[in-house]
């Protein structure tokens, strides 16, 4: 499905080619019934037993199970309901210039079936009664249609900021990320319709923190040291996720991420480089495989004399970490092993702001760049 | 300087610390008598072959609220008139002190509760006897002399049978709560009527009269006078037995083993004497003291005995057990068993479970438990019974049953020696032998009902199928028809058609639903 | 403290005058201390019950009540200690042209105090614990000096996003809203230091929830209403409010605040208005006493027809709404209590997103633009 | 279908059912036989105003690894030679029968323990005794006859005294788990020399040996024989005093009052009787059955009786009950208190407690407990104890013990009768009477630790001060150069002739700190 996008120019699919995907999903089940076939539809197994490490890629992809949801297995008919009745709120909104979240999906197809029980007894049921209902048939669509759901025209909370020499076009306005002053252009959920006309910069660095990035675009360091900053404050969201893939994909920018040394830091890294695991479908549009992660490792510690400005790990990072190291690209990494394992053994963890120990400088006149420099990056 | 040494009557001892018989204050001495009289009347009904009728009347006096008076009544074989003083007015003194399964054990129960009401009202017991096999009725208004131990008989009146009646009437005044103690003795009522269907039950008390009617006219086999297993004996016992034998200086050991203990035939005996060292020829008079324990360590160590039989023991049986169960609970559904005897350090027993499902059992977060032994009811300190342990520990969604649901487990121990807790008597230790048979038993009457509530669910399957579809059928057509814009009613029609198909291959089979 | 600004223009105290407030503090202790007395400061106290409801300006302000901190009380002394050091670390940062995030200004003055204790034990302490006593510090430095943290260059993590027809200047860049294509301008931390030079607007609009502002955006409702598009994304911090605090004090826009219907929308839109009732020195600067809330509002449940959409109010929600009914703003609004009153008595929260019941396009031409007209907004 | 009735004796009884009296597996058994033993041990000296030494020793059977053979012997008033075989091999035989606070009530334990030897081992208690006024001593093997209830003496030896010992020794043989029984039997040795500060007790295991020598040569005033007091009594204790008494025909009700109860004189006794309508002259004869329940009933809710004497108590007193602290917790402080005498249902009982701070008392989450009545630990079931109840509701903070912290409270209840809460024998119940005296006991101990602390508080407060401001002048001295531009020495300079000024105000006053 992925494919060496054309540098900078619009990556999403067309309107029109969107809904006649969506359509033809629906048009075979009608082919189905009228040829006295009950329905069903054909979804890729979206759990972790269906994916698949690509070692060359360094991405996890979906494996070829599919499953059959049949209409008339009573265990498959309610979620065959749902998958329908969302396939047909996707492609009203497509065919009405609407821009709904998945929230809004969710109240849009909401309601009531009232009905007779087996037993006799009046009965009612909703369509779906929570929100991860509607969600996961969303994910369905996506896989049976290889789609991403920005494609379908679905919004999200975009968190995401960026900031740095380039140019882009977006609806029709020419925007300078450079001059956006004290503040960053928020990046919306819709990336893939954005055209990137030029970007002038050595590499892109991601910070995890968005006070961190604050900090760093008001000292301008973007512009002293030729670079993109981005940050997706915290857990990035999918567009965030997919600016940083264009850059480096479309730019060949290498993409640095720096995060907290804690668990949940190396977790973030690690949505940035492969995503997650049980989305695996995502990672081919989203994930980054090649991002180095620049820091805090727990090896800075000691390397950085940052003893007595760490924070005691507790039980679940402990967990986490230990997740972590099944992970494949960090099983592949001899240089990740030795830091998680470090971190298991010393079971502490060491924020980004620690740095200010040896002066508020610190980190974007020495740690940084030097790190860089020195090529103590891990991956 | 000098203690003055002396003697005290198992009586005194008895009045001086009653609540190691649980007659420690007026609610649990009242709940305490009733049950005493009650399993008196049972066991001299049930296990003499008797249909039981028992009548219990709780009264208060009519001039002292703070007095209670108890009254059961029982077509039992009544008391052979010359043992009635000894049997109501002795303490350690009584019919069951052999190898049998009965209620009563310690021969005190009844005696307590005339102590209790001596001491607390200065009323003696009334008692009317009539033994079934003789032509006399006896009544009694008798105390226990305390510092002798010995029965005092205030009057006597012996008359001739006129009417056909046998059976014992027992009545005492006694300081009770009946405010606090009716929860506990209703319970203790409704309870002995589940496990005993064959009894009918008459309850008059204060707030009313409940009659527990018997359900069935069939008994169980009566348990019968056993032998000591010999992996249950310890050197007093070796001692009781052969100063019990007469001319010892002749019988020999190998004799004295095949007449003495359960299980133990001539070959069995040679078996055992050899692998312990003894000679068959021994006669019991050369054995020394230090032989009969080295005897008695090596008859409970010897891996070869037989199990004990369990003939001592007088289980309900399945069927019983079920019409106690219908009676009493109301369910939609029950399934019991009888286990096949087992036995644990020498003592003979027999595990019985029942399985009740729906009907009047309210739905409740865990499997409700009525637990029984020797056939009474245990009420308290649920929470550390073996079989509450065993319960916990089952998934009960392997056997369709999703908590919160009207589900009742009934367990029921028979044994010569009831494995108890602690000398409350309210709750079975974890034996691993009792464990495991309990553990089988309630997991064999919950695969029944797990058999039951499948059957339940393949009738509705069908049914269920083409309520499902239609309900979702509405919302899959106009959904497909918005995107492929057509007529929702045209491809409504379509499923409709295929729907009808698929059903047609389904055909419903009702089956048999219930065990019951 | 507050006066009205002058239209658009910076709001912010220059480098040297905040410097000068921030060294006289510490001047003023060594002038005690060569005079004989031991030194202490005096600090205007924070509390509740130093907390007074100014009707006119429909403001929580601070009271007029002081406390002495005086180094030799000893249940006082550590405070004092931390006081000071926090003074010498953001004197420092401003002399030396830092932006530190406040936990950078926990970790620059954290370090371990060995000392003998009474017993003649050695023993150890930090300086501070943890980040809420470092905190504390900068609020009473706030406050002694009337100054803002922002003055003081003190970063946060900004979360706001604003668009629409206005232009604005920052570190020299000349940044025109109404051309950020798909995306909007991330607002940075120090918002006094931009300067507004043009907007064309009826109102400001802000919305609880980033994602319906990425739907909203994505529809262009500013351009179609006129209007500036704010979020806060939930909470909004500290920039976010007072960006929204300038459009209306300079250009005497209405402000409207949508948020989901449920206590905590409510608090949000509270918090706009008034600021935290535990922080109502900041309220001067950073609240919007005029801000009406637009929606959605417990009685809209019926009006709008969206029984069955609704989400039952938890006893924590439930609380807070009772809490609410305790602030001033509130209680003195015969119409918010009565939608306060009407909430605890259905107990149900409704939110945005379920207007997507009457169609995905219902809150944007129709809720929104119809409520505004009516004046069916609350406040 | 006939029944065999008989009597059983009371040796027979417990022989069936000895986990009534605690023997109820090898190890429990053990540890039983061990307190029974030091219990009467204790009994027979400080009773008798002689400073006990014990010694205890267990060891091993060389044989029989499941063998116990435990001695204990001491330095009490020995037995008369003639009680001896009674005392030991008969069960409800004793010289406990009457109102005194002694450990053991029952007559029972050293028998069980006997008993528990001899169905276990088949060997017979050895038992020395030196009566203290006897030229005389004598030695014995025996056994217990358990069908007839008497002692059986296998051998007996009887010498004239040659050394001036008197005492007792007494050796069993039984099974017993001493593995599983250890820790139990070393913290019951433990807990008895803190409640017994003035005996030594030497305990020699197969782990070693330990020590507890005596703290103090004090003895506590020894109990006296009491009357009943006339609360306390039911109809048959009045029958049994009446049949004690030589020509009740002659004695009138008046007198009989008079001498029998106690605390009343014939003032109190006329008031009585009129109060519930008996004339003074009545002849102890003229009483009916009836009379006699009436008269226990009145005497039982008469509210003019005089609260119980603890003439018949045996209090530790403060001083004592500090030393045994002291010297098994050893604290860092220790204070004490022994309540005045009070009562309930016309028992007689008196608190003690103690309270002990910081030294070797490791820091715990809770207030640790130690418990005793009657001079016995009582080492389980502390969870529903009224003193775990009452420690439970006090805030600490109020008495300046900030949890977790080096903290253990005493406490001791003495009475006639102690409320235990089951046949047990290890929780207090929660009496209101005892539980109201066991408040104001650990609250008054807990006031005196509170002023303890507080001292050593003050002590501290402006060491601390100074300890307080240097800690933080060195960071406030180099914030202060910074933003001033000056050289932090100067400032440091400041600050420190500040600090001499202002500590110069503050002087210094140590204080008496321990009560101990």
């Amino acid at each position: 499905m992925s494919s060496q996008s054309p540098k900078g120019k619009v990556a999403a699919p067309s309107d029109s080619e969107v809904l006649a995907k969506l359509e033809s999903l629906a048009k075979k089940l009608v082919e189905q019934m009228e040829s006295g076939v009950p329905p069903y539809l054909v979804i890729p197994v979206r759990t972790m037993a269906n994916t698949i490490w690509d070692r060359k890629r360094k991405l996890l992809v979906l494996g070829p199970k599919t499953a059959r949801r049949e209409f008339f297995d009573i265990g498959e008919s309610k979620r065959f309901m749902q998958t329908v009745l969302m396939l047909s709120l996707i492609v009203q909104a497509r065919r009405e210039g609407d821009y709904p979240t998945i929230r809004e999906l969710y109240y849009r197809g909401k309601r009531t079936i009232k009905y007779t029980d087996e037993r006799g007894n009046k009965a009612s049921e909703e369509t779906w009664d929570d929100q991860r209902e509607s969600n996961a048939v969303i994910q369905d669509i996506e896989v049976a249609t290889g789609l991403l759901r920005e494609h379908m025209g679905v919004t999200h909370d975009a968190k995401g900021r960026i900031v740095g020499n380039m140019i882009i076009r977006s609806k029709g306005d020419e925007i300078d990320l450079s001059k956006m002053g004290s503040g960053a252009w928020g990046i919306p959920s819709f990336v893939d319709k954005i055209e990137i006309l030029r970007v002038e910069a050595d590499y892109v660095l991601v910070v995890e923190k968005g006070a961190v990035f604050e900090k760093l675009n008001e000292e301008e360091f973007w512009k002293k040291n030729n670079c993109i900053l981005v940050t997706g404050k915290g857990q990035p969201d999918r567009s965030t996720r997919r600016m940083v893939r264009r850059l480096w994909e479309e730019f060949g920018l290498p993409v640095y991420i720096l995060t907290d040394g804690d668990s949940y830091g190396f977790y973030i890294y690690s949505v940035y480089r492969s995503g997650s695991i049980s989305l695996s479908y995502e990672s081919e549009r989203l994930a980054t495989p090649e991002a180095r992660f620049l820091g805090v490792s727990p090896s800075d510690i000691e390397r950085y004399e940052l003893q007595g400005f760490t924070i005691k790990a507790t039980e679940r990072d402990l967990k986490r970490a230990k997740e972590l190291m099944n992970y494949p690209w960090f099983k592949e990494s001899k240089r990740w092993m030795e830091e998680l394992e470090l971190f298991l053994e010393k079971k502490e963890k060491v924020e980004i702001e620690a740095f200010a120990k040896h002066g508020l400088k610190y980190l974007s006149s020495e740690y940084i760049p030097k790190k860089i420099k020195n090529k103590q990056w891990i991956i | 300087m000098s203690e003055k040494f002396r003697g005290l009557s198992p009586a005194e001892f008895f009045h001086r610390n009653r609540e190691i018989a649980g007659f420690s204050n007026p609610a649990r001495a009242l709940y305490q008598a009733v049950r005493e009289l009650v399993e008196n009347s049972l066991d001299a009904t049930e296990t003499h072959g008797i249909l039981p009728f028992i009548d219990v009347e709780i009264r208060l006096h009519e001039e002292r609220p703070e007095w209670v008076v108890l009254r059961v009544a029982d077509n039992g074989i009544g008391i052979p008139l010359s043992e009635v003083p000894n049997v109501f007015g002795r303490v350690f003194y009584g019919s069951k002190y052999v190898v049998r399964q009965t209620r009563g054990v310690f021969g005190l129960g009844v005696k307590m509760a005339v102590l209790y009401a001596q001491m607390t009202t200065a009323r003696p017991i009334y008692v009317k006897s009539s033994p079934i096999n003789s032509r006399y009725v006896g009544e009694y208004l008798l105390y226990i002399d305390i510092s002798r131990n010995i029965p005092h008989v205030q009057k006597m009146r012996i008359k001739k049978k006129t009417k056909n009646w046998h059976g014992t009437i027992v009545k005492l005044t006694l300081e009770g709560s009946w405010v606090q103690a009716k929860k506990r003795i209703e319970d203790y009522i409704r309870r002995t009527a589940l496990i005993s269907p064959y009894a009918t039950i008459r309850y008059r008390s204060p707030d009313g009269e409940l009659i527990f009617k018997r359900v069935s006219r069939e008994l169980p086999q009566p348990p019968e006078i056993g032998k000591y297993h010999p992996r249950g004996v310890d050197v007093e016992v070796l001692k009781e037995l052969i100063r019990a034998t007469n001319n010892a200086s002749e019988v020999t050991l190998l004799e004295f083993l095949v007449k003495h203990f359960e299980g133990v035939g001539e070959k069995k005996a040679t078996e055992f004497l050899q692998w312990s060292g003894f000679s068959p020829d021994t006669k019991l008079t050369e054995l020394k003291l230090a032989d009969l324990e080295v005897l008695a360590s090596k008859m409970k160590t010897f891996p070869g005995w037989r199990r004990p039989r369990p003939l001592t023991l007088s289980p309900l049986g399945a069927d019983l057990l079920k019409k106690g169960v219908k009676s009493i609970l109301k369910p939609e559904f029950v399934a019991a068993v009888t286990r096949p005897p087992s036995s644990y350090s020498g003592h003979a027993f027999i595990v019985e479970a029942a399985i009740a499902y729906g009907g009047e059992i309210p739905p409740q977060d865990t499997v409700m438990l009525l637990r029984f032994a020797n056939k009474m009811p245990l009420l308290y300190d649920e929470g550390v019974d073996v079989s509450r342990k065993i319960i916990d520990s089952i998934d009960w969604s392997i056997y369709k049953v999703k908590l919160p649901a009207p589900v009742a487990v009934v367990t029921h121990v028979c044994s010569t020696k009831i494995p108890f807790k602690g000398v409350g008597k309210e709750a079975i230790a974890d034996v691993p032998e009792v464990e495991h048979e309990l553990e089988i038993a309630i997991r064999d009457v919950a695969r029944r009902l797990r058999a039951y509530l499948s059957r339940m669910e393949k009738l509705y399957e069908v049914k269920r199928k083409e309520v499902t579809i239609r309900k979702y059928m509405g919302e899959v057509s106009s959904a497909l028809a918005y995107i492929v814009n057509r007529d929702p009613e045209e491809i409504n029609a379509l499923i409709e058609e295929l729907l009808k198909k698929e059903l047609a291959k389904k055909e419903v089979r009702p089956d048999v639903v219930s065990e019951s």
